[in-house]
């Protein structure tokens, strides 16, 4: 058996994984265990079904996101970030709790900064607006991809950036 | 005939169907970013015309002219965006000989100036949006500009003369905005366009964009399709069209078609175009401006009436008659709507989400229209607009057409990059829009009160995903070479990641 | 309603997407071989019936049943192929309560006997080839046989009771190949359908396979439409099809038409269903059979009417009634044709081609619909018919219809397995194609005059295929681990092997 | 510069590659030479452009086939196999000539042989059929994709044979 610490959509997941003798797999999600038949399909795929579990049916994407050691996972048309941690550690006691770390915000583009909306300590929510930026000759929100305190904050009003470059720290 | 495409992206893969179709020749052009781009791969030849910044690039009269000598090109389509609008362009193409798909650079330059247009709408007898009649220029003074917003009321809408995209327009609530509005509005327009004309327009409060395409022939003939419907926008920017609208009834639309063909007819207006309105609640509508160039949802209209535009736009700059019939290009068989399908994580802010394609599977099937532009293996370049592809589904009537749109959201793949998918999937599910309630107010509206994610999964959903992870590390870490099965699954993926980046 | 379907593949994929449109959940089932395949992914729930070959499996009824109550389906539809002709299916589905998408056992069986078919058309005025009327059963005498030769005359056709999609089916040219012709359609009869009971009829020179699709309700209505033409045909296996016929005019539409609605209103038809009818080059055309089900070619129905068949289908079960307008039903927009892809070699005898999906990229955009049942990853099976995808073009007439298919089938990616893509874009340029001078010989006639392969290439296109080769290698090898550039560049393509075989 | 025998729809040609400073290639196929601008699209695609031949654009597929070593590459929904031998041999002399070396005729899925059409020491014609498999409740004629002369039949009717199984085999 393997266990693996999983976020998805920012949630972190303890996922233990074991193979049956029959090619199924017993799955453990935060504790709650079921029955998977899996199959990849193309570089990315991986069909699941659910044969005790009313032989529900889906097939999850995986492929590797912009930022390294992230996929993004796609599901019925809608994509959400997932990493992997890698194993358990004996320490961790963050199941089902928030994904912990920092979060860097980056240029998405070269652009213009025009506004910086927050200042080093402060607290912010997910999805609020940090920094704007000018590219394409239109103004863009950045917004911070998780709640949290801003640890850094590196860049000010009117300087360009390149694509890449950090912006914001936020813990 | 060859004809060189003056463009990028899904636009100039439409181009070169409808050129594959017709037996035609094409040439495309590229930047830097776009050497692999898909545009370039399905055009029998390919030019490069510089740097990636489209300045250098995309909006070089003279490369493109060039590149058409190269090559023995001797038509030239310019797409939307870009030179599209640009009368030098189309007047530097007449001066090299070659064929310009569009309208004369005249009626260009007359219809692209948004006072100009007004003019001619005015002298057609056609309505247009209370506003300035002539242009604010550099040099007007702070009393002029706060006299003729008192004249104008408020709200009211600062526009770029030469403007377009929603770029150069601000909106003005009271009067203690108005200078700060204008000069911001100045100076997007002078950085976009090159001219910081301002002009102003009462803002109408709830009005619908209704639009009408038409097509004019070098014969005299003018023929104006049925409308769309292209209310929702986000920050005076579409995201769906429709066609028809629920808030035209045949009376309306025969009205409006006719208003249009004034307008366009005004200007001996040939090739594709459109004419934009706003229809009050009270059913009055009001000319806006003029597209002088084929528009990014021509799709829908094509669905409807089952014409092909971009046909007509070669067969029109050939010479040839304009030998459909009016009735039935004013009406619509079924229902279509298109999702602009843009690289921009809609939870963020809509920010432009550009990078690696690591693949796509477009819907398709019964009553869907897939144009993309992007294959696997591409990376959006951060440099352009970042739409990946134009969604359309066509059924028997709207809500069919929702359902229909739904289903091919959902196969929809898009591997690798965000997109603006989980966002049309959220909207075809809002009661307003099944319904038909919204004017150009409506999405910005409900965004700003929006705070969930629209790539918010079910419990059992992100589960799911977090199984498919876990089995994904497991079977990658089973896989390694020199590895026991599940021994190190920590590195899987960077094992995985490694091994992506060898192959090719 | 939840819907199981008992089929695979395309068709399912199909029904699958209708039902998302409907907001049914869908069960698929699933052998062996198909665990991976694309309906089992796009249902919502999926259940193993059994080994790969379709007897242990998608030919199980028992094993539907089984699938329907453990997954609570309430309704099942067949596709096409398996057991969608299977009376015995349709009533074990209606003993356990289930919907069955399709018309009624008795119906089937009526109608599935090719005699007893013949008999519904004669009682209802409808003209049939001249053939023996009653079958000949095991026990018939040679002397018998050949008497009953003599009396049709030569060419005949030796025909399965029970046949179907070309098996059992063998030409006869003149009275000492009638006995041997006899007992190989009744080996191909008794191993295929279980009967080898066969009846004769005699063979036109140069008929058109012309084909009336047509709708009846639980209210007494039935509504046909527009004809399908099916004659390009290889060994009795349509592999294009278009709508409508060339040679049909509008009053022998009428004609063709209101006979198939007697024949199936003769029978109290219900759900969709196919009459198909041999059209004479002096314009007579006769009753050929009746397929109680939905047809591969539906697509090309849909797409000139406008209608959605399978939406029908399952509105129809549910006891809706019929609102079409029957007008509208016969009256083509445009024009569509539909090339059926399968994995074959068509320069090996068309012979099948199954195997890994390495990449599949769908033609799209204006005017083409595709309805493919495989993806990227996918190992095609032997065990079935080996048809990947359905494609169709349309536009507003038909020369214009095929430059669309041409176009679609150039920008239409199979890799890693042969396709008979190459043999559509083959036919698509043949003049007699293009005229629409063809009967149902006209494609084995071709075939066996013709010695040159369908994917020759030009001299340049095989020399850029050759540098594309040779530049692949020499990435490959410069991109590999612990190798200077180029330095062993013969094990490039062994090395690339190995990586592909590793990774996902 | 590297050298390449490759082997396009049966037709054996020497490749040549060279990479020039600017980052293009010049490719010379049985002595002749063009200047090409090669990229990697997808996972097997490349796209060619010919800059100084025309600004010509075209883009090669090349992903592997069922039998091993060989890859089909797809050109504007053409398909055809691509065999690539390896560095050339200085004993080679075969450039524009047919290749050789022997053709195995696989059962391509499982079946039973209903005819025989050649005996050893035949000679065929390039898509001549050899022999007659029925499966599917379909007979199908397996052709040789060579002319060559028939070294071995491995099959006779009335057999049942197993996807894989080498029927004939042409040298």
């Amino acid at each position: 058996m393997s266990t693996f610490e999983v976020d998805v959509n920012g949630r972190r997941r303890i996922v233990a994984v074991e193979r049956l003798p029959q090619g199924w797999f017993k799955v453990t999600v935060d504790g709650a265990s079921t029955m998977v038949d899996v199959e990849r399909v193309g570089q990315f795929g991986l069909s699941l079904l659910f044969p005790e579990d009313g032989h529900l049916s889906g097939t999850v994407q995986l492929a590797p996101a912009a930022s390294a050691g992230e996929r993004l996972a796609v599901w019925e048309g809608i994509s959400v970030p997932v990493t992997l941690n890698g194993r358990r550690h004996a320490s961790t006691d963050g199941a089902g709790g928030r994904a912990k770390g920092e979060q860097k915000i980056v240029a998405p583009m070269p652009g213009r900064v025009v506004r910086v909306l927050v200042s080093e300590g402060d607290e912010v929510e997910a999805r609020q607006p940090v920094v704007v930026i000018e590219a394409m000759k239109m103004e863009n929100e950045l917004r911070s991809p998780v709640a949290g305190r801003i640890r850094e904050v590196a860049a000010s009003a009117g300087t360009s950036v390149e694509a890449g470059r950090v912006l914001v720290v936020i813990e | 005939m060859k004809l060189l495409i003056a463009n990028r992206g899904e636009i100039a893969v439409r181009v070169i169907r409808a050129c594959r179709e017709l037996g035609i020749p094409t040439v495309a052009v590229y930047s830097d970013c776009d050497r692999a781009a898909r545009h370039v791969r399905d055009a029998d030849q390919a030019v490069h015309v510089g740097p990636s910044p489209a300045v250098e690039s995309y909006l070089r009269i003279d490369r493109m002219i060039e590149a058409a000598k190269a090559t023995g090109a001797d038509a030239v389509h310019p797409g939307y965006g870009f030179l599209a609008e640009n009368a030098v362009f189309a007047q530097a193409c007449a001066d090299a000989g070659l064929t310009f798909i569009g309208p004369t650079p005249k009626a260009i330059e007359r219809m692209g100036s948004k006072t100009g247009a007004r003019e001619v709408a005015i002298a057609a007898g056609v309505p247009v949006v209370p506003g300035t009649d002539a242009p604010l220029g550099q040099h007007a003074t702070d009393d002029e500009i706060l006299r003729e917003g008192g004249r104008i009321g408020y709200p009211l809408m600062v526009k770029a003369v030469a403007g377009g995209g929603g770029k150069g327009m601000r909106e003005v609530r009271s009067a203690p905005d108005l200078l700060a509005a204008v000069r911001t509005a100045r100076s997007e327009a002078g950085s976009s366009f090159g001219n910081t004309a301002v002009y102003f327009e009462r803002r109408l409060l709830h009005p619908r964009h209704i639009e009408i395409q038409l097509l004019g022939d070098h014969h005299g003939t003018v023929v104006p399709f049925v409308e769309r419907e292209c209310s929702i926008q986000r920050r005076h920017q579409k995201v769906v069209e429709e066609s028809p609208s629920l808030a035209v009834t045949p009376a309306l639309r025969e009205r409006i078609a006719s208003a249009a063909a004034r307008v366009a007819s005004a200007v001996g207006y040939t090739n594709a175009g459109t004419i934009e309105f706003l229809l009050d609640q009270d059913g009055s509508f009001y000319f806006l401006e003029m597209n002088t160039r084929l528009q990014v949802e021509h799709p829908v209209t094509e669905m409807v009436t089952s014409e092909d535009l971009v046909h007509w736009q070669i067969r029109i700059a050939r010479g040839e008659k304009l030998t459909l019939d009016p009735a039935h290009a004013l009406t619509p068989r079924g229902h279509a709507i298109e999702c602009r399908i843009y690289a921009e994580d809609p939870d963020l802010g809509f920010m432009p989400s550009p990078g690696l394609v690591r693949g796509i599977r477009p819907a398709s099937g019964p009553g869907v229209r897939d144009d993309s532009g992007v294959t696997e293996g591409f990376t959006v370049p951060v440099f352009y607009d970042s739409m990946i592809a134009k969604l359309v589904a066509w059924a028997g009537n709207r809500p069919a057409a929702i359902a229909r749109m739904n289903r091919a959201l959902a196969e929809y793949e898009v591997l690798g990059i965000k997109t603006t998918i989980p966002f049309f999937r959220w909207l075809m599910g809002q009661q307003d829009f099944i319904d038909g309630r919204f004017d150009t107010t409506y999405l910005d509206h409900v965004l700003a009160d929006r705070d969930e994610s629209f790539s918010a999964l079910s419990e059992p959903e992100e589960q799911r995903i977090a199984i498919a992870a876990g089995l994904d590390a497991w079977l990658k870490s089973a896989s390694s070479p020199g590895q026991a099965s599940g021994s190190q699954p920590a590195n899987a993926w960077k094992t995985a990641a490694r091994r992506e980046a060898l192959g090719g």
